[in-house]
């Protein structure tokens, strides 16, 4: 149950300013910490801004181990950074704390590290594995008969990996309501883009489907999409229920366009890379429709012996 | 098989069918307890527990990563879990899993994997965990058993239980000879001497245990007086035991149907040599995989029988 | 390319014929052996015959790696004792030999070895593994610019498995069409139904259409579906195919049922029902039509909780 | 890093890089060879060979399972297969995949795993391969190979190819110092000494090696001369060069990147038990797993620094 819902005008404008607010701080600390995925963690960000901070969610930063918390799973680990911006505006630490992003005996490491880091609920960091998690959780309601919900979210490279199919035919078994897996469509991999790398990720929805989910496809930076998404997955009963998100990896910012084909990847930016994005961040203005739909890869291209 | 007959050993259930009942006895007790199965819990023996307590069993089909990793939240959201395979299937086909959702996180989950060594037989090298000690024990964190008949099951399986952290059970196919009784006393990291010796040792795991006794018989007969020690805990091993050994007797022979590679003979070795440097020889599967035939025939084709402990045995003394 | 059409009704009688025999000698060698998968073996056992000794598939057994052979992966690998009687059938060595199966020092293992056993293309037995043999295999073709065919047989229960995905999405991006998977649709797994461990493989051709696969669907049991489903698949450009075999497991002979919801598996037949399955099958004619086709799953049962 | 600068050893590229830039070589001269990416081509240095061979590199989305099946049919179909991935995942999570379809038919097939240990630093254990020794040594039918700098990194990749059967090869992420000139003497199985020494022998392999020199020289002012062995090659291990240091020095301290179960101290353990027992020290990862930080920092907690090797020779010694 979405704890109250805050899709009025005033509330998404709040939500807007943290969501530059913490984009900005997770090119700050990757850029800092010279290593980390800020191009990833930007795709996703006003996903979790909204989950967490958008009264989507029910928890206690208090209580970290709070039977009905609502959970989320990062399972694409590597955007941390993002994770750990929403985790501290959350309140479950110091925000001070950002700024030892992946350096010796932070709990802020490189891959969330949940026997470290209060509020994380899944050590990930290898992709594939936490929707498997999320179905675990979601059972486990079941069982002691509590219900909260359980929010996975997946990147679009990481439906490569077998066991993401494996959990999605299981969880729709078990028709565990309670568990929505959220996709990062934000149509890149590590080497390159999704039309590149897979394109038969595509058809996505039709998948999805076929393997017993219900799903609805958003643009991923847009809140009132999100809330309506949320309180969709929630209305379905007896099912899974996939939120496809189309974004853009990293968040439409110019100095993370790597060449024609590709976003940086895994690279946080210079100094002046990170001014030129921190400006673009700063006129950036919601009104502007930002979509990535129209990059919707195309299965259906030649084979492709001379790309990759 | 016939192993141990000779000495008067008599044959018990599998250690697989000792687990499963134990499992089932546990799930009474703790109604916390739930199961997870990869579609074989016929042959792992925890349909025993399915069949008493179908609320708390989740059969997520022939999935190993999957089955990990549902494990894993279950036990996140509070649960205790119990996750089975056959051994060469969980270890082998969710290693990652095991390693980012258990081992790391120090999640309290009990994995049990059957069918372990080249005992299972005819089903072949696909199905036969050769490696699966290799592999558990190179997890931080992890407790490895490796239990010798149906009764140290049984203890093992109660005993995990009341372990906080992740342990790995190793269980196997056939029936065996049985070496206990019920009520033996039995503590994850304390071997067991099974027949005193001063000559030399044999340490061994798993079904080895029968058979290095068998060996020890038959070298007695050549006046080679062997202690035998049940090394079921592989994982932290009983490091007090092992240096006992090397002082008492000045040589040791290990023995574990699993590769020379990361096994029990490699801990021992490492402890030996760290502590107490004697000579020492090694029964195991040496660089190959086995095939499909009758247990004993494949334990004597690939040096697992009483007699090959007994021929290292012999050449281990002349190093002393 | 298929070496030439014998689908009319005289080479029809014949490979049911033989199929009748390769069957009587599965059963039979199993008992013999006292272990091993008989029902598994003649769910599948018309395809293996049809792409052997039906003059679907090119091959030399005196010249079992020549090149140019279309290959024949055996996913399922318990079903070895069919694989093995096809290949005696196919002259790749002395049919007496099948009754050394299991023992020590045969070539014909529980499961299929190809370092021992000429004629067999891969070392299966772990399920999950064989599509992406057969994709690499397929990829070799076009490398070295041979036009071989490639067919994997994989388990409906197999399917759980995430490699399939794997596997089926990459096969798709290559878009190699000399790929050709058949799913021997059974209905059972190891512990129970399809319908009962995974009810969610349905709907099993949407997921592979949206996995960007050619399907077909036939009766598994009957020759003219097979020839023309082979037919089929090597039609059509540009993708993969796979073939759906609805199959019964056992055959349909009485002494694999083992209760009302499931049936026998990794298990030989008593002396006693060897005897009454060997005279079933003598009785049995073709011309029942033989189909599982209303056995399909149903994906949208109750939540399983009670089930397993 | 600084390790081994003040012994006057200068920087050279990363293992991975050296690894790339060979297997580019080796695509020049071999037609038949082909390579299997999992979607980290750019990391594992593959793409060095892509951007030159785009029609024989395949790159199969990032699933390990998949990548190793895919290159076991190429492989079947007369291929020369080199497959990559990080260590961690090539080894963790396609190790049933290794097991069936490489290990098992001893299929001609080269794996490369990069960002193997520790020193990969800030990405954290989830990119880290600690274990990965244990598991590929643990396989029948295979070699295993840490090379411990650039040129005998190249030198290592053109050697695999010319081997037959299935070879693993564990790089590194960081820039490592240089050991040996490009014309080196590199042969699989035969260890380097890369300075003799009489009272103890360190035997190391990977960045360690480097680590063990520094070790040595602090070794030397205190009048303590040590052996150091560049042991590349963890399978098969050179049993001559591990008993020949056992006999002229009475002690062996072994250090890897690695956890301390079946890695190369314990393999290095087993043939001193066997051949000549002595007191032996093992530096490792001692059953943990690290953390986020820099390379040097964690080498440094983790106690894999030339203080850590100095200390533990010192122990070693004393039980000589
Ligand atoms: C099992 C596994 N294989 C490979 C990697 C290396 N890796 C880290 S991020 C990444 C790309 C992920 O792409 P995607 O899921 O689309 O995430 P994005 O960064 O685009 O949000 C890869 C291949 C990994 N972390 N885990
Ligand atoms: C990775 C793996 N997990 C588990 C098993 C054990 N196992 C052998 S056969 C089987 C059932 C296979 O079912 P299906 O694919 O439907 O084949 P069928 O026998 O029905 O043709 C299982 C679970 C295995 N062989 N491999
Ligand atoms: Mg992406
Ligand atoms: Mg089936």
């Amino acid at each position: 149950m979405i704890k109250n819902n805050q899709s009025d005008q005033e509330n998404i404008e709040q939500l807007q300013k943290i969501t530059k607010k913490l984009s900005r701080q997770i090119i700050e600390i990757t850029t800092r910490a010279g290593s980390g995925h800020p191009s990833s963690s930007l795709s996703a960000i006003e996903i979790m801004v909204a989950l967490y901070l958008g009264g989507i969610m029910n928890y206690r930063p208090d209580e970290p181990g709070w039977p009905d918390r609502d959970r989320f799973i990062l399972s694409k680990g590597h955007a941390a950074p993002g994770l750990y911006a929403v985790l501290a505006e959350a309140g479950y630490f110091d925000p001070e704390m950002l700024l030892t992003l992946r350096e010796i005996g932070s709990p802020l490491e490189g891959h969330p590290n949940m026997r470290v880091l209060p509020g994380v609920e899944a050590s990930t960091g290898s992709l594939g594995q936490g929707l498997s998690i999320g179905l675990g959780h979601a059972l486990a309601a079941r069982v002691d008969g509590r219900d909260f919900q359980v929010y996975v979210m997946i990147g679009d490279g990481e439906t490569n990996q077998g066991q993401v199919w494996e959990a999605a035919m299981t969880a729709a078994k078990y028709r565990v309501s309670n568990l929505t897996a959220i996709l990062d469509y934000n149509k890149f991999q590590q080497t390159g883009s999704v039309n590149h790398v897979m394109p038969t990720l595509e058809p996505l929805v039709e998948k999805w489907m076929a393997f017993g989910w219900h799903t609805t496809e958003i643009n991923g930076h847009v809140f009132d999409d999100i809330f309506s998404a949320i309180r969709n997955a929630q209305a379905t009963d007896n099912r899974p229920h996939i939120i496809i998100a189309h974004t853009l990896k990293g968040h439409g910012l110019s100095p993370f366009e790597k060449d024609d084909v590709n976003r940086k990847h895994g690279k946080p930016l210079t100094e002046e890379e990170k001014a030129q994005a921190l400006e673009e961040l700063e006129a950036y203005s919601y009104d502007q429709k930002i979509t990535s739909f129209e990059q919707r890869p195309n299965p259906n291209i030649e084979p492709p012996e001379r790309r990759q | 098989m016939d192993i141990g007959k000779k000495i008067g050993l008599t044959y018990g259930p599998p250690t697989r069918n000792a687990f499963g009942n134990a499992l089932k006895e546990v799930g009474a007790q703790n109604q916390n307890l739930v199961v997870v199965d990869g579609d074989v819990g016929n042959s792992t023996r925890t349909q025993y527990f399915r069949d008493e307590f179908p609320d708390r069993f989740f059969n997520v089909g022939i999935a190993e990563s999957n089955l990990i990793g549902t494990a894993s939240g279950l036990w996140a959201s509070g649960k205790d879990v119990l996750a089975a395979s056959f051994a060469c299937f969980l270890l082998c086909n969710a290693y990652d899993q095991i390693r980012m959702s258990i081992a790391f996180p120090q999640a309290n989950i009990k994995l049990m994997g059957s069918h372990s060594g080249i005992s299972i037989g005819e089903d072949g090298p696909s199905q036969m965990a050769i490696e699966d000690i290799a592999l558990a024990t190179a997890l931080p964190n992890f407790t490895v058993i490796v239990p010798a008949d149906a009764p140290s099951t049984k203890a093992a399986t109660h005993a995990m239980f009341d372990r906080e952290g992740p342990v790995y059970l190793r269980t196997g196919r056939p029936k065996v000879p049985v070496l206990y009784d019920e009520n033996l006393d039995f503590n994850i990291g304390e071997a067991i001497q099974v027949r005193d010796g001063s000559d030399i040792s044999i340490i061994a795991c798993g079904l080895m245990v029968a058979i290095a006794l068998e060996a020890a018989h038959t070298l007695s007969e050549e006046g080679i007086d062997a202690r035998v020690i049940d090394m079921h805990t592989v994982k932290p091993l009983d490091t007090d035991a092992i240096v006992k050994a090397a002082t008492d007797t000045g040589a040791i022979v290990t023995a574990e149907e699993h590769v020379l590679e990361g096994g029990l003979g490699a801990g021992v070795a490492h402890v030996v040599a760290r502590h107490k440097p004697v000579p020492m020889g090694f029964v195991g599967i040496d660089n190959t995989y086995a095939e499909s035939g009758k247990p004993e025939e494949l334990l004597a084709k690939y040096g697992l029988m009483p007699e090959d402990i007994v021929q290292k045995v012999r050449g281990t003394l002349k190093k002393k």
